[in-house]
């Protein structure tokens, strides 16, 4: 379980999070939502290290992580996929996978990469080519593969419908409900387009400006009309 | 960063236009106005000031001028334009040469042998510019400190043109008569340089001011969204490096004046990459910090020495010594103040306000 | 011809030196994004250890590895203590950095060795080689030197493509952030990729030496060439390096022998100027290709 | 104003110096002065005074500009200290006049930018009496209106250009070290009288010394006899000297005549013995001190074959070399080596220092007990061509010509890094005819022991 307490952060002299708290059972997605500029980027950051954090606590199954080095909070089973995909362009399909679980001596990494080729299909076949030959989509399914490889307990994916096409996305979500109830993973979906997060996740948090302003059932937040148009532009 | 290449001076804000003071006092809220005051009384005071030095105070003095419009040109260049250039040594030759040259071809006044120096190595600097336009960080800087070795070699390849390695005599202009007969060739070329200095400061000061300025800047920041917004990238690069090489042309012209003599030795790629570090330590992209740079590359040496010769070792250990505390205090100020001596004058002043309101 | 022939094997002798220092260069610029003017020190300064090894009776081998291995350390401390804290700068901040690492490294080379010029042992012969009664201009240390060069390329090329150590290097050169998130210590992986930099400066120094003799600025000239050679080949690519080395000493030495050698150094401008104009990232730069 | 004085009072001068110089050479014999720098030389009658700038009834301040650091440092470097280390000496045994001596060299890194600045300083904030032995001809050149335009006397240019000999022009720079014209000619004539005939190929450093060097060749052998001159640049010396020596080879140079920098002479012996090409080699002075040279070749082979390369090269030698253990002078500065220079190594560069510093002690001592400025030109002037030391050949001084040494012999290196004289010694100046002529070295004055 991955539980964030009044988490604050700053960029510069600019308030980014300001007392962000949400907590996310295993095999459950919740879904962080909010126009741009609302803090969602930068929560991911801080939790996973790569935005100094002012205040607040992090832990994952109990375990405090915020504060740490990047690499340490991955290696207590956070995975982040960060915002652009984040596949490494220069390296060939497999070499990414390979490096999402390089720190895991005990896994089988071909077998691992067998079963990340069987949920991404079309990976397999680009599999020696390097990832900037790879389309949008497949760049997403490689940067999610690669997250999957070293085992995570939480993964936290921002923006994973950003510039694909309708169906891709739809793909997408769906294979990642799978994931999640399968794996028993903790999911946090930052999502821009929060019509398609919502089709998925369980709850559902929304950020303005740096503060959580609703905080729900996913279910809830779609049918309240208001709030939608409110918040989330639909 | 917009700010940056103002003057160092705190400034009152641009009053709004509705409250705009009329007259006088409006005159002077113009910058270019008051950089001119500010220049003119800057003037007087050295004048004032070098009265009471000795001749070796205002030689030494006189040699911050050459570095410190040299160091302007590169400040624009890197630190507003962003292109790196590890070849300003050889620019400044070029405008070193064309002043000798000058001297010693033609009967020029000092001041057309002065704007001949800018000039030329402007027309050196834009085809230049038309190569570095097409090239990025560290490939322009390898291309420009391959011209910084190569180009002193053209003097040696035609010895009888450039005078090889021994290079040229440089005549040091006598003082007009109306400066007083008391007036030496030392004190003459340091007035000389100051008035440079003041012109091209207030000169570059409006410049970074204005569109030009501005379109630099876009250029450093963003290139694509500068070209998208129809502003021509590589035409603005050229400028750069063209207005650029003219204030490196004029410092090397100065510097010839100063030296006595232009040889290549004078001008290898050691005085380039001081040139680049000098700029950085100053603070990069500032007109303030083109005036810490110049006066480091000065006078640190000769405290490193008096420093290393202090310990009484032998002479050629406390010259190597003194060489590596110049090393040591490169490295340091980088890892003290990464934005430059500059950037720490600012925060202090920035602090120092900041406690006199607060009370108040 | 015999002056053709000559001349080649001279610039390839040249430019195998060249290479392993671009190979330097290659290796930091890619990590780190810094252009590392202090490796002509290191190199020198390494140099120097190995002459004082040799000079108390060290066998040349141990004190040609011991000088390695100084290298790597002081790569290593160099990314560690010194850079470390400037590189999330500005890239020339970084940069004056290492030209201050350069002069204070040069200088304490003077303070400690002095400023006169020694020689260093080759171990091989530097007589050419007997080629048809004919003697050429290369030598049993030429093909030491060559050796040396090709082994360290491979074992550089095992490394990087068949090693998880090698791939975590590449990651994080690449995209430290990412490669953080994976778990990848970027911080371990910078401090290596510059050891192994300045131990390929500290061959380059040790291959060099035989022939420009050793004194503290013995590199400064082999740097800028081999500068020079790195952003010829790509500053990302190692076999750019490799390439640019060669070409930069072949280039140099037809230049030298058929026009003049003070013309060397101007011809190292306008090739540079020809190669970037053609391909202003390199030979062998992955760059271009990737913008398409 | 030095040029405006009458000949009549420098006549004048001369006589009171000399009757200065014997009354010192008495004082010294009985030595027992009150001076605190254990020195002799006050006759009882006339007092110490500040006569010019850097003199001081106690001392006299001296400067100099030496590349310490850089690349031209190496061998240079021990220049600065040899003189230091023979003014400790003179100032141990009584000083001049009673004066300690104190040499200041400033490092200028062989960059004249530099050199501007640290000889304005000397000049103008340390107010050297002289400026002695200023190394390198782009440096000096740098310098030498300014102290000529300020009266200071330029001794002893570190450098054989033949630009300090110009005195109408820079009436206070004196050379030293022969004019690598006339080394030039000194080795032509050496290549005329002993390899007539043969083919010779020119090795030269594209700057004012091989240049020089190549105008003496050029006026002693026919054209035809030259074969090839290939020029270098001293800055890429990185690439080595192989493109060069190949060509020289490819001409077929039977004699192969060196006017190189110590590093680039080891580079072409190394890139000969790589090409398995042996001409008869030839080297000018500065070419190839013996000590320096075998420690740079001795690795070209695993050691075996290194000194060798070495063995049978022809250079020239205006001073005792360093190998001459018996030479008085040797001797002399030997001592003064163990006592004052014992960190920098026995070589040419220590006898050239030690060398120059003895022939300006040798003028101070002609300057009179209290010169000013001029005084000290005049008495180079004037004296300058009898004065006799270490060196062989005799000085070119009066008040028309600056010239140094005029001349040298030429000597066979062998393989154990000694010499042999192989010629006496030629005398010439840059136009005149060469002629031989014996050494003029001089014993050591009882004044140095």
């Amino acid at each position: 379980m991955l539980t964030v307490e009044n988490l604050s952060a700053s960029y510069g002299p600019v308030r980014a999070l300001s007392e962000v708290s949400l907590a996310v059972e295993r095999s459950r997605i919740t879904a962080v939502l909010g126009a741009n500029g609302a803090g969602k980027t930068t929560l991911l950051r801080t939790l996973t290290g790569l935005v100094p954090a002012a205040s607040g606590k992090a832990s994952l199954d109990g375990v405090e992580f915020l504060r740490r080095p990047a690499e340490e909070i991955a290696r207590m089973g956070v995975a982040h996929v960060p915002e652009g995909r984040g596949v490494i362009q220069e390296l060939t399909v497999e070499e990414n996978l390979r490096l999402g679980a390089i720190w895991r001596r005990d896994i089988d990494v071909q077998a691992k990469m067998a079963w990340i080729y069987e949920l991404f299909e079309p990976l397999e076949p680009r599999a020696g080519k390097p990832a900037f030959t790879l389309s949008g989509g497949e760049r997403q399914m490689l940067a999610v593969g690669r997250a999957l490889m070293a085992e995570p307990k939480a993964l936290l994916l921002d923006e994973p419908s950003l510039g694909l096409a309708p169906l891709v996305v739809a793909s997408i979500m769906s294979l990642l409900r799978r994931l999640c109830d399968e794996q028993g993973l903790s999911v946090l979906l930052v999502e821009q387009n929060a019509r398609s997060a919502l089709s998925v996740a369980d709850d559902a948090v929304v950020l303005s400006l740096g503060r959580v302003v609703v905080s729900d059932a996913a279910g809830k937040i779609r049918n309240d009309e208001a709030l939608r148009h409110h918040y989330l532009g639909f | 960063m917009e700010e940056s290449m103002v003057e160092a001076k705190p400034e009152p804000k641009q009053l709004p236009a509705a409250k705009q003071p009329q007259g006088l006092r409006r005159l002077f809220g113009q910058p270019l106005v008051r950089n001119i005051i500010v220049g003119v009384v800057a003037l007087v005071l050295f004048y004032l000031l070098i009265g009471h030095l000795s001749q070796y105070r205002i030689y030494q003095l006189s040699q911050v001028g050459p570095y410190l419009i040299a160091l302007v040109g590169l400040s624009v260049l890197t630190g507003q334009n962003g292109q790196i250039s590890l070849g300003h040594g050889a620019l400044m030759a070029i405008g070193a040469w064309t002043l000798t040259l000058m001297q010693l071809h033609t009967k020029s006044p000092l001041w057309l042998m002065l704007i001949a120096s800018a000039l030329v190595t402007m027309v050196f600097g834009a085809l230049l510019g038309l190569v570095a336009a097409r090239l990025r960080g560290p490939y322009l800087a390898g291309a420009t400190l391959a011209l910084a070795l190569g180009l002193p070699d053209i003097t040696t390849r035609y010895q009888s043109v450039f005078g090889g390695y021994q290079g040229l005599e440089v005549n040091q202009p006598n003082a007009p008569s109306f400066l007083g007969a008391t007036a030496t060739p030392t004190e003459w070329l340091a007035i000389i340089e100051m008035i440079c200095v003041v012109v091209v400061m207030i000169l570059f000061a409006n410049l970074l001011r204005s569109r030009v300025g501005r379109k630099f800047r876009a250029v450093r920041d963003d290139e694509i969204a500068t070209q998208v917004s129809g502003i021509s990238v590589p035409r603005t690069q050229v400028l750069a490096f063209a207005l650029s090489a003219a204030a490196a042309g004029l410092g090397g012209g100065l510097f010839a004046l100063v030296s006595g003599n232009v040889s290549p030795g004078g001008y290898t790629v050691v005085l380039s990459i001081s040139l680049l570090a000098a700029m950085v330590i100053g603070g990069s992209g500032t007109l303030a910090g083109a005036v810490w740079g110049s006066l480091i590359m000065v006078y640190v040496p000769g405290w490193a020495t008096t420093l290393s010769q202090k310990l009484s070792l032998n002479q050629s250990v406390s010259a190597n010594l003194a060489l590596a505390i110049y090393g040591f205090l490169l490295v340091a100020i980088i890892m003290v103040a990464p934005v430059g001596v500059q950037g720490i004058v600012r925060l202090v002043i920035f602090k120092m306000r900041n406690l006199r309101k607060e009370p108040g | 011809m015999r002056n053709f022939w000559n001349f080649l094997l001279i610039g390839v002798s040249n430019g195998l030196v060249y290479s392993l220092v671009a190979l330097g260069i290659v290796l930091i610029y890619r990590s780190t994004r810094v252009i590392n003017f202090a490796l002509a020190a290191m190199a020198t300064f390494s140099t120097f250890i190995a002459a004082s090894l040799i000079d108390r009776n060290v066998p040349y081998f141990v004190a040609f590895l011991a000088a390695i291995v100084f290298g790597f350390l002081l790569g290593a401390a160099t990314e560690r203590f010194v850079m470390r804290p400037v590189e999330s700068k500005s890239p020339l901040n970084a940069v004056i950095v290492a030209i201050g690492m350069l002069i204070f490294l040069e200088a304490m080379a003077g303070v400690i060795w002095g400023a006169k010029l020694r020689n260093f042992p080759s171990h091989f012969s530097l007589i050419g080689l007997k080629i048809g009664g004919a003697r050429l201009a290369i030598s049993n240390f030429d093909l030491f030197i060559v050796t040396v060069v090709v082994v360290l390329l491979l074992a550089l090329l095992v490394l990087f493509r068949y090693t998880k150590l090698g791939l975590m290097m590449r990651a994080s050169a690449f995209a430290p952030e990412v490669a953080r998130l994976l778990g990848v210590r970027v911080g371990r992986m910078l401090t290596l990729g510059w050891g192994l930099a300045c131990a390929a400066g500290a061959v380059a120094g040790l291959l060099a030496a035989p022939k420009v003799f050793l004194f503290p600025n013995n590199m400064d000239g082999v740097l800028i060439f081999g500068f020079t050679a790195a952003i010829i080949g790509g500053l990302d690519s190692p076999v750019g390096a490799l390439v640019g080395g060669l070409l930069t000493g072949v280039a140099l030495s037809f230049i030298g022998g058929y026009l003049g050698s003070d013309l060397e150094n101007v011809g190292a401008f306008v090739i540079l100027v020809v190669v970037l104009m053609a391909r202003p990232e390199g030979i062998f730069s992955s760059m271009s290709a990737r913008r398409v | 104003m030095g040029e405006s004085r009458s000949s009549l009072r420098r006549g004048f001068r001369v006589i009171a110096v000399l009757a200065a110089f014997s009354l010192v050479a008495a004082a010294c014999g009985s030595s027992s002065s009150s001076s605190s720098s254990g020195g002799s030389s006050t006759s009882g009658s006339v007092a110490n005074t500040a006569s010019a700038p850097g003199i001081t009834p106690t001392s006299i301040l001296l400067g100099s500009h030496q590349p310490l650091t850089g690349p031209a440092a190496p061998g240079y470097s021990e220049i600065g200290p040899a003189i230091e280390a023979f003014f400790q000496y003179v100032n141990a045994h009584g000083g001049i006049y009673g004066r300690s001596v104190t040499f200041k060299y400033l490092d200028d890194g062989y960059n004249p930018a530099n050199t501007v600045q640290v000889v304005r300083k000397l000049v103008l904030q340390d107010n050297v009496y002289a400026i002695l032995g200023g190394l390198g001809t782009p440096t000096h050149t740098a310098v030498v209106d300014f102290l000529n335009q300020n009266k200071v006397p330029d001794i002893f240019v570190a450098s054989g250009c033949n630009c300090w000999n110009e005195p109408k022009v820079h009436p206070y720079t004196y050379g030293w070290q022969p004019d690598y014209i006339i080394e030039g000619k000194v080795l032509g004539a050496y290549i005329k009288d002993h390899f007539a005939g043969m083919k010779v190929g020119v090795l030269y450093q594209n700057d004012d010394f091989g240049g020089g060097g190549l105008i003496g060749i050029k006026q002693m052998l026919p054209a035809s006899q030259i074969v090839s001159a290939q020029p270098y640049d001293p800055t890429t010396l990185t690439n080595g000297l192989g493109t060069q020596v190949a060509a020289l080879q490819a001409a077929g140079a039977q004699v192969v005549v060196l006017f190189t920098i110590p590093a680039a002479t080891a580079l072409a012996l190394l890139s000969m013995a790589v090409l398995g090409y042996h001409p008869t080699t030839v080297s000018s002075s500065v070419s190839s001190d013996p000590t320096t040279l075998a420690g740079l070749v001795s690795n070209f082979s695993k050691g075996k074959v290194g000194a060798s390369a070495l063995n049978g090269l022809y250079t020239l030698n205006y001073l005792p070399m360093s190998s001459a253990t018996s030479d008085p002078w040797m001797q002399l500065f030997l001592k003064i080596h163990s006592q004052y220079d014992s960190k920098e190594p026995v070589d040419g560069n220590m006898v050239y220092g030690m060398s120059m510093a003895y022939y300006f002690t040798l003028a101070m001592r002609a300057a009179g007990q209290n010169p000013t400025r001029q005084d000290l030109i005049n008495a180079i002037n004037s004296q300058g061509a009898t004065w006799t030391g270490p060196g062989l050949a005799p000085l070119g001084y009066s008040a028309t010509q600056h010239l140094g040494f005029m001349g040298s012999e030429v000597v066979q290196l062998n393989a154990s890094g000694g010499a042999t004289a192989v010629s006496p010694v030629y005398v010439t100046n840059v136009q005149g005819p060469v002629t031989t002529h014996a050494s003029v070295e001089g014993p050591v004055p009882s004044w140095l022991q």
